[in-house]
């Protein structure tokens, strides 16, 4: 039978970040995807040797701009660990506070995209409209809605104010409320539903074994979740790794839609229990060792290896990004769905392309 | 069709939208816009230059110039932070579009008017 | 006869401004049912008249010819709408304009607006049964296809026909390019195939397919009207309301997939149309 | 780091890659490292229950390393990217991009190499 | 005069088809083809001039016209059990025999005693199967030169075997012409038998193994119309004392008796098999495996036709039973599932051969509601379907000639390559799909006739719902070229030899104007027709209009209207110039290649191909064929048991 | 008031934009799609985001031109049927930003294009890529000669 021969990127409107998949497809069926990426490959890891260990952690907050503020973390907390530096309970908490924001507004932008893939606009619509609140919050608290530029070696460089703390406490009650609204819509839609259920399945099996990580893995069964690790507060906090079992499209809403609810959770609890004290503290020396850190971002686990020399120029940085751990599973997804659900299933594991090749 | 109840409620209560530009939020404290440098305080010590993760600000001590790529700055602030006189500050309006490419060039006073300048301050004070 | 024709050619003349103007206020409740503000109402003429004056641009000759005779179709469609004609031949003009349309779209070699093409050619395969269908049964009630019988009836016809009605609406979602049928373009670009049978007409080609699509909109509003066609209050009542409901049901459901709208909107159409046809051979 | 590294060698890597297969271990990635001496380090850090174990193995940078890809479809990634950045070639990849998974022809081949410390093409 | 015609008619194609056979030259073949196209053409227009007649011709080579024809006919079934036996094949013995004894039977028994009658009649259904023979027949005979020219230099045959195949192929003809000017049903049935003999020899002309198991397909499914004939015959003079049309007809719609209906039945499904209608479907499939202008010419003006030509002419004979009702229920199931086939099919022949099967369903389902608008649209139809299919299998011959495939997606962007083949397909295609032409004229007719029956009116809109789709994407896909440097015509672009360019010229003409010309059509053709059996004008035909209770159909309007638009667009179009040209939209990875389809792809250039929807999970045929045939063999056995 | 009198005001009421997200960290990205919102909400200037080059008027382009994807904006901008105007948004649409120095970067978007309106930030706000648009308008006007 005659196929079509797709490309599908890099300029594409459901894309919102340049990939190129060139797509077989058998009446409107997948055969096979083969990925193209460097679209949006800038070589930053490379930057380390141009650039001192603290230059650099405006610059990894730019390995993607939305889940900036984690980045930094991550990186932040390696080098504190290489050098020793005792981060004050306060810096933890507020860094919880603001990679949990972080986590909401991503899943809340992904659930708006992911509606706009299977042409739900107004619930796009919707979804960004309560996601503007987060923005806001990170306006306010931060300086900038977006890159928050919070994180330095041996802590948090913005302290939240008491006026702060309970504003940011009436807004998340107003996008719980909001999100909630939406609840019904997004789980149990007919029409989402048959757009989402069955579609892009992983196995339990096999998403382990592709190495997917964050919703996807947990979706598809796994409690896996890097929060679980007890890194910044997390360790104090109430908390327990969202999971669902079919391991479709659906599921991995439902995984998100969740998120953002524990989220929510998560920073009104460290908003309650934020300790009192310093900020940061300065941190002397030059990193020194290799170091491997890991955190949980909206889309999965982020791990971070880094080598000093014992110079301010790091001897190697890599960045591996939870979506570069999800494009294999993707790969194994596409064959056998339909075209019209290749954005859903590529949507679906929540690609970053500017974290997947920096 | 469980959207339903929300797009009618959309539909008879206000829109959402603020009418930018007819009306314009004002902007919240601290906002991170433009980079400005208030070149009678600065004294050209260059750790911003240093700091900066863009590079892109170029501090020369002796002609006593500050200039600023606002097209490469990416608005993090780390100059404001390191910056030990304060010369440098963020204002909360960020930077007009331009058609055109813009370089921010800033001459300092010579180091002696400078000098005499601030010696008569004192002086007065 | 003469003033029939006058009437059919103003209503031509003024077709493409009510669906202009339809498609405007269409765009506007859109943005208020997403709590935006919307765009002015006459933001369709502007869109035109902005495309009107693009560059042209065209992978090949037949992109030129085609928007011609799709608009042609259109507007001929409309003035047989108005000169009360025959609904079926209403119906092979408008398939007319449909694949001129497609050939268009498949002329270019570019995988979208082929896809776009295959796609549209799907929904016309699920909504011209239906139309027809409703046709049927409007000449089963009036005992004509033409049009001038159904207002020579002198009942409206909806009472007699309800699930025809649901079945016209399931025609005019997929014809207006709606959620859940909005399969193979859809006014917001957001979408796999990049506006599909749309993506290789540009400027002044689109601009008269746009026309086309508003000449479409108002024969669809002509042809609803006829379900209340004793009086120009009901009927326009009729038409705010199901207009309306389009929008809302655009709102409120996600794309389907055109493996879906073959089974469902041909399935459900047709069990309606059997029932409602069966239930009024019944009541004759 | 806390974390304990095994060093392999290039024999041991396809029966390592097996039998972590086997122990239902998630491959995390591979980092690859220039020492500066004409080798590298690849290090493979595999995942089970949150914890990490790492292996290191060291290679030339001319050497040819077995793929893990047969066994791993999600070291296929990791793999190019490092044929793209190391210039180290792997046997057996799933899927060879060639040195261009990323990188343009105008970018010189294996720019992460300390040796060639390329700036801008 | 009449005499002298009929026999020019009839006679002279089977003289020629001895000439042929013996002509081993190009020249004189064509010499030969060519003049007894032209003399059929004339006499056929000549006898039509002449309107209708009956006739008894007195003496044939001295023998008593009747002995004649059965002693031929008996002659004809030696062959074809001779055919069976060297095939030793025991079906086609069986069949062989069953048709030898019945007839047999039939002559010992019944023939002698029957009153003597006009054997040779002609109406003007009759008259204008003779008009397609005439024109359409010798065109295709006429294409065959050069088409079988380049055939038989592309297979590298050594000896050529074109004089078989022109025997063969203008006997057709003359059988044809035979078949359609009989009144004696015993006379229709030796020309039947001779158009069934004639396409096996066709369809197994290749000689390959697939083309001789296809023959023999074809010609068991037409044998067992024939057994089914060959009862008729006997079935009919039982019930009714005679055997010719002319007395069959005389009273129509007087309530025929159960007997004559279970004979009509048998005729009707000796039609079926004939018009290839389900389930017989797959001996017309099969017959693509013939040279191109035997398709064409079974297809468009014999075979087939004379499938439905038997039915039509019965109609009135049978109007107002419920076997009425059954066959127009079994046509419109065979029109509905066949454009559903049809979908499924990359093969552009088979394509076509389900659309022929399909528009045969619907003249089949046109005889079936049995009003004088329907039998008018059946007519008609069977003029408009002939002219278009022929043009279009003509078409498809010398694309494939010519790409050497006959897949519709080979044919993407024919237009940069055979422009003048490619144009002419579009033009084929659009005037079997779109208004204002006559096919789909015809199917208006169809359904506004079949009011009365919501069941039949909705198979019928499926079906001209599902055409749309494989007819739309075929013509999309043949235009689907980047624009050529300058004007419509590539460099190197085919041209075809004049002796296949002129009929497809003639045809293209001839297909559009016959859609203009349809009120004359209906007037002069189809209308007295109608008129001789039933009661009340059909249609008002006023300022080119079709006018009935039920509705409207104004084709001059529409032809001035949208043919303006049309003309206007094309001039539009071609003066467009060069540099507004651009490529597809690649999603930014074009590579600006000359064929414009050419992207940048993961590990190199990549063309982007596109290939229609075939939705072989619905339509495929092995999906669909199966089912299909069960039901159509539950209608027939229905139809049957519904008589007895 | 002649067609090109129209044509000319469809042209300023009615600007549709095609965004490539060239290699952006997805900050800008992300706010170009915001001005799609409710809050913002551009449509009420006619501006829809329309996804294909062929049916837009104005290229928003966010992020730094790296060697792959240079070829690729160069390619969308082509297949813009003019009138038509291009805005570079945030720091590396305008220079690199803070990638400027990675060996993939080539720089800006107008090494690659012509550029007409540059939106500085990094992110731009949604209010300034608004004010982008309008300012695009103007180049426009003043290309027409309507200024």
């Amino acid at each position: 039978m005659a196929r079509t021969i797709l490309p599908f990127g890099p300029q594409h409107p459901v894309l919102p970040e340049p990939i190129h998949l060139t797509l077989e497809l058998e009446d409107e069926i997948v055969v096979s995807a083969v990925p193209a990426l460097g679209y949006v490959h800038r070589g930053l890891e490379k930057l380390c040797e141009v650039r001192d260990f603290h230059q650099m952690i405006q610059i990894v907050e730019r390995v993607c701009g939305i889940c900036s503020k984690i980045h930094a973390m991550c990186y932040c907390q390696s080098l504190e660990e290489m050098m020793g530096a005792d981060v004050p309970r306060r810096a933890k908490y507020l860094r919880v506070v603001w990679s949990e924001l972080h986590r909401i507004h991503s899943h809340l932008l992904w659930i708006g995209l992911f509606a706009d893939a299977f042409g739900f606009e107004s619930l796009f619509m919707q979804c960004w409209r309560i996601r503007e609140r987060i923005m806001d919050i990170n306006e306010a608290t931060t300086g900038n809605r977006v890159v928050v530029s919070v994180n330095v070696i041996g802590g948090v460089r913005r302290d939240l104010s008491r006026e702060h703390q309970t504003w940011i406490g009436e807004q998340l009650k107003l996008v719980e409320k909001e999100v909630l609204a939406l609840k019904s819509t997004i789980v149990s839609d007919y029409t989402v539903k048959s757009r989402t259920q069955g579609v892009g399945v992983l196995t339990k099996d096999q998403a382990h074994q592709l190495g997917a990580v964050g919703p996807v893995l947990r979706a598809s069964g796994w409690a896996q979740d890097a929060r679980m690790l007890g890194y910044a507060a997390f360790d104090e906090l109430d908390f327990e790794p969202v999971v669902e079992v079919d391991g479709d499209c659906y599921a991995r809403l439902a995984v998100r839609f969740r998120e953002v609810l524990q989220s929510v959770d998560l920073v009104r609890q460290a908003l309650t229990r934020l300790p009192e004290g310093e900020i940061s503290v300065p941190v002397k020396g030059k990193p020194n060792g290799e170091i491997i850190t890991r955190v949980e971002q909206p889309r999965g686990e982020l791990m971070y290896y880094i080598k000093g020399d014992d110079t301010k120029f790091l001897d190697r940085l890599r960045i591996r990004t939870p979506t570069f751990a999800n494009i294999p599973p993707l790969l194994a997804m596409l064959p056998g769905v339909e075209l019209a659900d290749v954005p859903v299933v590529v949507l679906s594991i929540d690609p970053c392309i500017s974290c997947t090749e920096r | 069709m469980f959207m339903t109840k929300n797009v009618l409620k959309n539909l008879f209560s206000k829109s959402a939208t603020r009418l930018y530009p007819a009306e314009v939020r004002a902007p919240f404290k601290g906002f991170r816009g433009m980079l400005e440098n208030a070149i009678d305080v600065c004294i050209f010590c260059k750790k911003c230059q240093l700091a900066c993760p863009s590079q892109c600000l170029k501090v020369d001590l002796k002609a006593r110039t500050w200039e600023c790529d606002p097209f490469a700055c990416v608005y993090c602030g780390v100059c404001v932070d390191v910056c030990p006189v304060a010369s440098l500050s963020m204002r909360d309006a960020y930077r007009p579009v331009t058609g055109e490419r813009e370089m921010i060039f800033m001459q300092g006073a010579p180091k002696a008017v400078k000098e005499k300048k601030e010696k008569k301050e004192k002086d007065e004070a | 006869m003469t003033s029939k024709f006058l009437l059919a050619l103003a209503l031509t003349i003024a077709a493409p401004f009510i669906g202009g103007l339809v498609t405007g206020i269409d765009r506007k409740i859109t943005a208020r049912l997403q709590s935006r503000y919307g765009p002015p109402i006459a933001q369709p003429f502007y869109d035109v008249l902005k495309l009107l004056g693009k560059d042209r641009m065209v992978v090949n000759m037949w992109q030129a010819l085609c928007p011609v005779v799709t608009l042609t179709a259109s507007a001929l469609c409309v003035f047989l709408f108005g000169m009360q004609a025959d609904l079926l031949l209403i119906f092979f003009v408008l398939t007319v304009g449909g694949v001129f349309l497609i050939m268009g779209a498949m002329a270019a070699p570019s995988p979208y607006s082929q896809i776009g093409a295959q796609r549209e050619l799907m929904q016309m395969l699920a909504y011209e049964p239906l139309l027809i269908l409703v046709f049927v049964s409007f000449s089963m009630v009036t005992g004509s296809f033409k049009i001038a019988d159904v207002y020579a009836y002198g009942r409206p016809l909806l009472p007699q026909l309800p699930l025809m009605f649901i079945v016209l609406g399931y025609a005019l979602t997929i014809k207006l390019r709606k959620s859940p049928f909005d399969i193979a373009a859809c006014h917001h670009a957001h979408q796999e195939i990049v506006r599909g049978v749309l993506t290789e007409y540009s400027g002044p080609n689109l601009a008269l397919i746009e026309i086309a699509h508003w000449f479409d909109v108002a024969l669809i509003l002509g042809l609803c009207s006829l379900f209340w066609s004793t009086s120009a209050l009901g009927a326009a009542t009729l038409l705010a309301g199901a207009y309306f409901l389009e929008l809302v049901i655009d709102n409120v459901t996600a794309r389907m997939t055109w493996r879906f709208m073959l089974q469902n909107a041909l399935g459900v159409g047709l069990a309606l149309s059997v029932l409602n046809i069966v239930w009024q051979s019944f009541n004759n | 780091m806390n974390d304990v590294i095994t060093r392999i060698t290039m024999d041991e890597l396809p029966g390592l890659a097996q039998k972590m297969f086997g122990e239902g271990q998630r491959l995390a990635t591979l980092t690859a490292v220039d020492l500066g001496d004409g080798t590298l380090d690849l290090l493979y850090h595999f995942d089970k229950d949150l914890v990490l174990s790492h292996y290191r193995l060291t290679v030339p940078k001319d050497a040819v390393a077995p793929s893990i890809s047969g066994v791993y479809f999600a070291a296929l990634l990791v793999e190019n990217e490092i044929k793209d950045q190391f210039g180290l070639n792997f046997s057996g990849l799933a899927l060879d991009f060639g040195g261009h998974l990323y990188l343009a022809d105008e970018v010189q081949n294996a720019p992460f190499c300390k040796l060639s410390l390329t700036k801008k093409a | 005069m009449l005499e002298y015609l009929v026999f020019l008619l009839v006679v002279l194609p089977v003289l020629s088809a001895v000439a042929l056979l013996c002509i081993k030259n190009e020249g004189p073949r064509k010499s030969v083809v060519i003049a007894t196209g032209a003399v059929l053409a004339f006499c056929s227009l000549a006898l039509f001039a002449g309107g209708s007649f009956q006739l008894r011709p007195q003496s044939m080579l001295g023998l008593d016209p009747d002995v004649l024809v059965t002693g031929l006919d008996f002659a004809l079934l030696a062959v074809i059990l001779g055919i069976a036996v060297k095939l030793k094949s025991p079906l086609l013995i069986a069949l062989g025999l069953l048709q030898i004894l019945p007839l047999g039977y039939f002559e010992y028994s019944f023939a002698r005693h029957a009153a003597a009658g006009p054997s040779l009649a002609a109406d003007n259904l009759s008259l204008i199967m003779v008009l397609l023979v005439g024109f359409v027949g010798s065109l295709v005979c006429v294409y065959g030169l050069g088409y079988m020219k380049e055939h038989e230099a592309h297979l590298g045959l050594k000896k050529t075997r074109q004089p078989r195949f022109f025997f063969f192929l203008v006997l057709f003809l003359g059988a044809m012409n035979g078949l359609v000017l009989s009144n004696s049903l015993a006379w229709v049935y030796f020309f039947w038998e001779a158009t069934t003999v004639c396409s096996f020899a066709l369809i197994g002309h290749d000689g390959t193994q697939e083309a001789r198991a296809n023959s023999v397909r074809a010609l068991w499914m037409n044998m067992l119309g024939g057994v089914a004939f060959a009862l008729a015959l006997i079935a009919v003079y039982k019930a009714s004392g005679t055997v010719l049309l002319s007395d069959l007809l005389a009273h129509p719609g007087g309530g025929a008796s159960l007997a004559l209906l279970a004979a009509f039945f048998l005729l009707c499904f000796a039609g079926f098999t004939k018009a290839a209608q389900l389930p017989f479907q797959s001996w017309l499939c099969g017959a693509m495996v013939a040279p191109t202008p035997v398709s064409a010419l079974l297809h468009s003006s014999t075979m087939v036709k004379a499938g439905v030509y038997l039915i039509l002419r019965l109609a009135p004979a049978y109007a107002g039973t419920s076997l009425s009702s059954l066959i127009a229920l079994f046509g419109a199931f065979a029109f509905l599932t066949t454009a559903a086939l049809a979908i499924g099919q990359s093969n552009a022949k088979k394509i076509l051969a389900y659309s022929t099967i399909g528009n045969l369903g619907v003249i089949v389902a046109c005889a079936g509601i049995n009003t004088p608008a329907s039998i008018a649209a059946g007519v008609m139809l069977l003029i408009f379907h002939a002219v278009s299919k022929a043009l279009l299998f003509l078409c498809v011959g010398a694309i494939e000639q010519r790409i050497g495939s006959r897949d519709i997606e080979d044919m993407r962007g024919l237009i940069a390559v055979m422009p003048r083949a490619a144009a002419l397909t579009v033009a084929g295609i659009l005037t079997m799909l779109l208004p204002p032409f006559g096919v789909l004229l015809t199917k208006w007719m169809a359904i506004e006739s079949a009011m009365a029956s919501p069941l039949l009116v909705l198979i019928l809109a499926l079906g001209s719902a599902l055409t749309v789709v494989f007819w739309t994407r075929w013509a999309g896909l043949l235009l689907s070229a980047p624009m050529p440097a300058a004007g419509l015509v590539a460099p190197g672009a085919a041209v075809q030899a004049a002796s296949m360019r002129i009929p497809m010229t003639l045809l293209a003409y001839g297909a559009v104007l016959a859609g203009l010309a349809s009120p004359l059509i209906y007037r002069s053709l189809a209308a007295p027709f109608v008129s001789l059996f039933y009661k009340g004008a059909a249609y008002d035909v006023s300022a080119g209009s079709f006018a009935s209770g039920a509705g409207t159909f104004s084709v001059y309007p529409l032809f001035l209207l949208l043919g303006a638009g049309f003309f206007y667009a094309l001039r539009l179009a071609r003066r467009l110039p060069a540099r507004s040209a651009s490529a597809p939209y690649l999603c930014g990875e074009q590579t600006g290649d000359a064929a414009g389809n050419v992207f940048r792809g993961p590990l190199g250039p990549v063309a982007a191909t596109p290939a229609n929807l075939y939705l072989s999970a619905i339509c495929g045929e092995e999906v669909l064929t199966r089912w299909i045939n069960v039901i159509a063999m539950t209608m027939l056995a229905v139809m049957f048991g519904g008589i007895l | 008031m002649s067609l090109t009198d129209w044509i000319n005001k469809g042209r300023l009421k009615s600007p549709w934009v095609v965004h490539f997200d060239c290699g952006s960290c997805n900050g800008c990205d992300i706010e170009v799609l915001a001005c799609l919102t409710p809050l913002y909400d551009v449509e009420r200037f006619g501006i829809l985001n329309i996804g294909n080059p062929k049916h837009a008027d104005v290229l928003v382009v966010t992020g730094t031109v790296n060697h792959r994807n240079k070829t690729v904006l160069k390619n969308i901008y082509d297949q813009m049927p003019g009138p038509k105007a291009v805005i570079a948004v945030g720091a590396c649409g305008l220079s690199g930003g803070v990638f400027r120095e990675a060996y993939n970067v080539v720089g800006g978007v107008d090494k690659v294009i012509p550029v007409d309106v540059y939106v500085p930030g990094c992110p731009a706000k949604p209010e300034s890529i608004i004010d982008g648009v309008v300012k695009a308008l103007d180049v426009v006007k003043t290309k027409l000669g309507l200024a």
